[in-house]
């Protein structure tokens, strides 16, 4: 199976290993992911608003460029996913956003919104299956508790996202399961750890990660998982108790395939 | 009564796309608001100044750039207001002007540390300035 | 050829002060089939009465236009009027010569013009009128009441109190619903089972009532006064009629392990199980999903314990087959499924409860035997954070919850409020709303009394999530007055859940044709006037099936609803509406299309014999009504591509006459 | 010869329940419109048969107005609901022979209404008047 692969600007720079795992174990999985010829970077959050069309532009160039080529777009990075399915849904849904678009780009077929966009995860769940990753682990993860950190950008709006129940979530429950560690359900997984907004108010941030990071290790959690870079960043500064890792590492430990990367 | 902000509140609304008037004031989306804290107009009471036209406060707020755009108030309003939209909306309004950035390039440097993110620059920038 | 007889009322100056009535009497008496024509000044009175009877007498009238006042002032009074003389009632049409016309038109001549047309129209409408006879049909004496609730109950109790026999179908293995699991009510706050059970003993003493518990109705056929009802009784594999209730099996059953659905899963029962103490009919039932004998053949236990002999392991579904008269719906409702509302944490905590799970919490037959403790740890609470509208006054395009106010958690809630700080003083108690709605009798001075008396803190504002954390439940709420985010460690939550119609409403309405609004709730034949009565004749409403109701409300309809079917039951034969459809079996093909646009399900198909031109015979299948559940509407008449279906009193040819005679 | 003052012919279909009732109601509270308007009794706004619309054209009638119980008021629970819709067809059509979207008028009008029943005849007829005679559907052979 043959995916177009939207990296986004983190996962080359401070989050590379996010990128490389998920390579990696695409490969294992059967999965080919192609990267997108010149992606630019995605803006890093998606304005509600209907008249900004600029800024969004990059990520219709990248749903164009995987409908050319007639495959789904696949990104990791839990931002990056959230501004291109959010951007996607409003050129379905925003006729004059659409047209705007069209007129600035000048494709020779008009984007529409017909890719599919699918977050790594989803593209587990719901292209490969978590069944068949069960079948491919080599190192099951067996007895760690692990809590899986969704953040916002994943479930929210669940209107667009369309991934799992926003307040309710199980994708990265499964994920954790597939891989035979055992999840830990956690009130805080769902909520922010403080975004962009600690560049101006680290204290807020700071305040926002804790409360996430405290209320998994009050529920036993060993270790968190996520998608999404900032997030990781804010848990990590802001000093978590425990380790903070992207979900496609502890993917590459379980098919075994996290040595060869690092070599 | 009459409403001075009628062309700026007529804007909002369309580029926001949030019809205030479904609001019941039931305050869930100040209440989910990891922000709160931070926030000198909280997200139910941008809903009701919109609504009345007060808008001038809200655009000399800094509780514009304390949204952490996390959609809490959007999946939790039990009357599908979404407040965050407007918020959003406001903020453009206010950065769009001449000379109105919150963050300048200059400003930066002294917020970076080795691990930050670019996810984390990029966005600022996007909500910050323009 | 009709003999006509014409009939211009001046209604004193009424009429005759705008209209000429002379002309118009004159003008008439040339149309087709006018042998007669005359004015009067009053024609409604007992001497124009009388001039009607004579003329008919007379000029052997076969058929009477009167030129008055709107049809819908003296219609019947004509009608009675032409029975009276001897002629159908149905062959008197009224030319609204007064409310539609000399009342709104100023002079004369447009005046006079107009009345001559709008006669000349009804003595159109008249020549092809033909004599109509209201159909007739039997009444079964009978009555059904489906759902044994409060509603149920108290609807079975007053038919029977009329002295009519009733049936009341329960799928649960008793009667009592909601009501029997309620602590205390709201606002005199005595005890739910004080009240409610001397009632369900009443009905099991009844000799008018018959219960048939752990059943469903699986299909209704007929209509009004006439209704075929399969009943299905599950096989409880205890037989009713021998045991005794002892209990006994109950205590000696070795699978224990099975959530109590009377509590909400909150503590286990045994496998064989009376619900309640008081239950209705007190019998055992085994619960065929748990029951280790029905399982795989290992136990027997309760069958060698029970004295009475009355445990039948191969028992089996019955089918009961039973004629009603009238069907009366009580079917009740349900909480939401909290499952969408997650930022409350109920899937994450044991300590986050609905207000229904709290009524057995506080309950002396609950889990706890009473005592207020939360469920993780079985300790005693000391900050309690209510939450209301959850699930309720939701946005449409939310896509969770219901857009209604489901108009009970109000009060409900403020009784839990009150009751833990009247029994439990050290508990602090917040109580978050959006609005306080309390219209009702002694409603609000109950509410107020919680909060000035028993110091609850009401707190304008609402839950935006709850955070289990160590032993504590950690909310985070807004408080808009204050304008502030509030921070509360509590150790129990409550959900004020929405109120939904039970899942059994939507296939039962189908059954019965019966229509729902997209809430599932049961619509009334007029939200004002007809309160509960379906559109469907011969079904009845009762309780929260319609719409979110208290006791006291659905007590008071479910008397309604009672009398209703009392004054059917009371009438030996029904007399219907003439003017409905009808079918030409030699035109109609069968198609269905009338069928699916009736709003009464009136419209059945059969497949009759025909002979055909060469002595042969073919079966055909065509629409027939029923004319004692058709209305007369004559939405089928317009659907019907072959033109076979139409509608007495006002058929397509008379409808097509008069607009003739206008246009002419 | 004598010209004529020209007056449209306009026939109103309207259901026994809540428009018929509020033409009487107009009557009594002695609301005026003009005389050409002559209505024809049915028993709900869906017993009008596309026929009968045809039928008034033919035979000479400038405009035909529907009026029955507001959406979820029907006496019978929907037929105003099919109403609404068998009437945009017809009217679409009628529109594409030539009858002016002005001739025709579907208007919800409830026993309550008197006031709204004779501002909407009012209202149709002046604009029916203004369109003149209708000729496109009338039958010659009819003529008076």
């Amino acid at each position: 199976m043959k995916v177009s692969y939207f990296p986004g600007c983190t996962l080359k720079t401070k989050a590379k290993e996010l990128d490389a795992y998920a390579r990696k174990c695409a490969e294992v999985l059967g999965v080919t992911l192609e990267e997108i010829e010149d992606w630019q970077c995605c803006g890093g959050v998606f304005s509600t608003s209907r008249d900004e069309v600029a800024t969004k532009l990059s990520s219709v160039r990248a749903l164009k460029a995987a409908n050319d080529k007639e495959q789904p777009l696949v990104t990791v990075c839990s931002a990056c996913h959230n501004v291109i399915k959010q951007t996607n849904h409003q050129v379905q849904t925003d006729a004059e956003f659409a047209d705007k678009v069209n007129r600035y780009m000048a494709p020779e077929a008009p984007y529409s919104g017909e890719t599919a966009v699918y977050h790594y995860l989803e593209m587990l769940r719901d292209l490969v299956g978590f069944d068949k990753i069960k079948e491919k682990v080599v190192n099951p993860q067996t007895g760690k508790k692990i809590a899986a950190y969704y953040g916002c950008l994943l479930l929210r709006p669940n209107k667009v996202m369309q991934m799992d129940d926003p307040e309710n979530p199980s994708i990265i429950e499964d994920f954790i399961r597939a891989i035979g560690a055992q999840p830990v359900i956690y009130a805080s997984r769902n909520e922010c750890c403080g975004g962009y907004v600690t560049m101006e108010s680290p204290e807020l941030a700071k305040k926002k990660s804790n409360a996430v990071t405290g209320n998994a290790a009050a529920a036993g959690a060993e270790m968190m998982v996520t998608a999404c870079p900032l997030c990781r960043y804010n848990l990590v500064k802001n000093g978590s108790e425990i380790p903070v890792v992207y979900f496609t590492e502890l993917l590459a430990e379980a098919l075994g395939v996290k040595e060869d990367t690092n070599a | 009564m009459h409403n001075k902000n009628q062309y700026l509140q007529e804007e909002l609304l369309r580029t926001s796309g949030v019809n205030p008037k479904k609001c019941m004031r039931c305050g869930k989306c100040s209440a989910t608001c990891p922000a709160y804290d931070e926030m000198e107009y909280h997200p139910h009471q941008f809903v009701n100044m919109v609504e009345s036209g007060d808008i001038e406060p809200l655009l000399n707020s800094k509780s514009l750039y304390r949204c952490l755009s996390c959609f809490a108030c959007i999946d939790r309003c039990p009357r599908g207001v979404e407040p965050a939209k407007l918020v959003e909306a406001v903020r453009l309004a206010a950065i769009r002007k001449q000379g109105a950035n919150h963050l300048k390039a200059d400003d930066v440097p002294a917020m970076l540390d080795d691990d930050i993110p670019q996810q984390a620059l990029v966005s600022a920038f996007r909500k910050y300035a323009k | 050829m009709q003999r006509i007889g014409v009939f211009v009322c001046w209604c004193g100056s009424n009429i005759a002060g705008t209209v000429d009535v002379q002309a118009v009497s004159d003008a008439l008496k040339n149309e087709p089939g006018v042998v007669f024509s005359t004015n009067y000044q009053y024609m409604c009175s007992q001497a124009g009465q009388n001039m009607i009877k004579d003329a008919v007498a007379e000029h052997k009238l076969t058929g009477i236009v009167v030129c008055s006042c709107s049809p819908r002032m003296h219609e019947a009074t004509f009608r009675k009027t032409a029975a009276a003389a001897g002629i159908n009632p149905y062959m008197v049409e009224i030319a609204n010569i007064r409310e539609q016309c000399s009342w709104v038109h100023k002079d004369m001549v447009t005046g006079t013009e107009k009345a001559i047309i709008l006669g000349k129209a009804a003595v159109a409408k008249v020549n092809l009128n033909t004599p109509l006879t209201p159909g007739e049909s039997p009444v079964t004496k009978r009555a059904l009441v489906i759902g044994g609730g409060i509603a149920g109950i108290q609807t079975a109790l007053d038919i029977a109190d009329a002295g009519f026999p009733v049936d009341i179908v329960e799928k649960k293995p008793t009667i009592g619903g909601k009501m029997a699991q309620l602590d205390k009510t709201f606002p005199t706050l005595d005890c739910a089972a004080c009240i409610l059970t001397p009632k369900m003993v009443d009905v099991a003493q009844n000799d008018k009532i018959r219960i048939f518990s752990y059943s469903e109705v699986t299909d209704v056929k007929g209509f009004v006064g006439n209704f075929d009802v399969t009943i299905k009784k599950h096989a409880r594999y205890v037989k009713e009629d021998i045991c005794t209730g002892c209990g006994a099996c109950t205590e000696k059953c070795p699978m224990k392990k099975v959530p109590n659905e009377f509590n909400l899963g909150m503590d286990n029962r045994s496998a064989i199980y009376i619900p309640f103490a008081q239950a209705v009919p007190k019998v055992a039932t085994i619960d065929p999903n748990y029951c280790n004998m029905l399982k795989n053949g290992k136990c027997g236990v309760c069958s060698k314990v029970c004295a009475a002999g009355a445990i039948d392991y191969k028992q089996q579904d019955e089918f009961i087959e039973e004629k009603y008269g009238a069907i009366v719906v009580a079917t009740g409702f349900n909480p939401i499924s909290m499952d969408k509302f997650d930022e409350f944490a109920y899937n994450q905590s044991k300590d986050v409860i609905t207000s229904l799970e709290f009524e057995r919490l506080t309950n002396a037959a609950g889990p706890t035997a009473g005592k207020l403790l939360r469920p993780s740890d079985l300790k005693h609470p000391h900050t309690i954070v209510f939450v209301q509208c959850v699930g309720s006054r939701c946005d449409a395009c939310a896509e969770k919850g219901k857009e209604y106010c489901s108009k009970i958690c109000c009060m409900y809630t403020a009784k839990h409020a009150m009751l833990t700080r009247d029994k439990y003083p050290d508990t602090d108690v917040y109580v978050f709303y959006i609005d306080v709605r309390t219209p009702g009798k002694n409603f609000d001075e109950f509410y107020r009394r919680a909060v000035e008396e028993y110091g609850v803190h009401y707190i304008k504002g609402m839950v935006g999530k709850v955070t289990p954390e160590g032993d504590k439940l950690k909310v985070q709420a807004s408080d808009l007055l204050a304008n502030k985010q509030l921070h509360i460690d509590a150790d129990l939550v409550v959900l004020a859940a929405a109120i939904e119609p039970d899942k059994s409403a939507r296939p039962l309405a189908t059954m019965l044709t019966a229509s729902m609004d997209t809430n599932d709730f049961f619509t009334e034949a007029h939200p004002k006037l007809r309160p509960v009565e379906s559109p469907t004749a011969g079904v009845f409403l009762s309780g929260a099936c319609q719409g979110p109701k208290d006791i006291p409300e659905t007590v008071s309809q479910a008397g309604a609803a009672a009398s209703k079917v009392i004054g059917l039951l009371a009438k030996d034969k029904l007399t219907g509406n003439p003017c409905v459809a009808s079918s030409n079996e030699l035109m109609c093909n069968g198609c269905s299309t009338c069928e699916r646009v009736c709003p009464y399900g009136a419209i059945t198909y059969e497949n009759k014999e025909f002979r055909m031109p060469d002595r042969t015979t073919a079966i055909r299948r065509i629409a027939v009504v029923n004319p004692a559940v058709c209305q007369g509407c004559g939405c089928c008449t317009v659907a019907c591509p072959s033109g076979a279906m139409d509608l007495r009193g006002f058929a397509n040819s008379q409808i097509i006459a008069e607009v003739d005679a206008i246009c002419k | 010869m004598q010209v004529k003052e020209y007056k449209p012919l306009i026939v109103a279909f309207c259901c026994n329940w809540c428009s018929y009732a509020g033409a009487d109601l107009a009557g009594n509270n002695r609301l005026s419109y003009p005389a050409d308007v002559k209505i024809i009794r049915v028993p709900c706004s869906c017993r009008v048969n596309p026929m009968f619309v045809l039928r008034a054209f033919q035979r000479g009638a400038d405009g035909v107005i529907l009026c029955g119980c507001h959406p979820g008021d029907c006496h019978y629970t929907s037929g105003n609901y099919y109403t609404r819709r068998r009437m945009a067809l017809l009217f679409s059509m009628l529109d594409y022979l030539g009858i002016e979207k002005e001739r025709t008028r579907v208007e919800w009008v409830s026993a309550a209404e008197g006031a709204k029943f004779a501002a909407t005849m009012n209202d149709f007829a002046e604009k029916v008047a203004a369109l003149g005679e209708n000729k496109r559907l009338e039958d010659l052979r009819c003529k008076r």
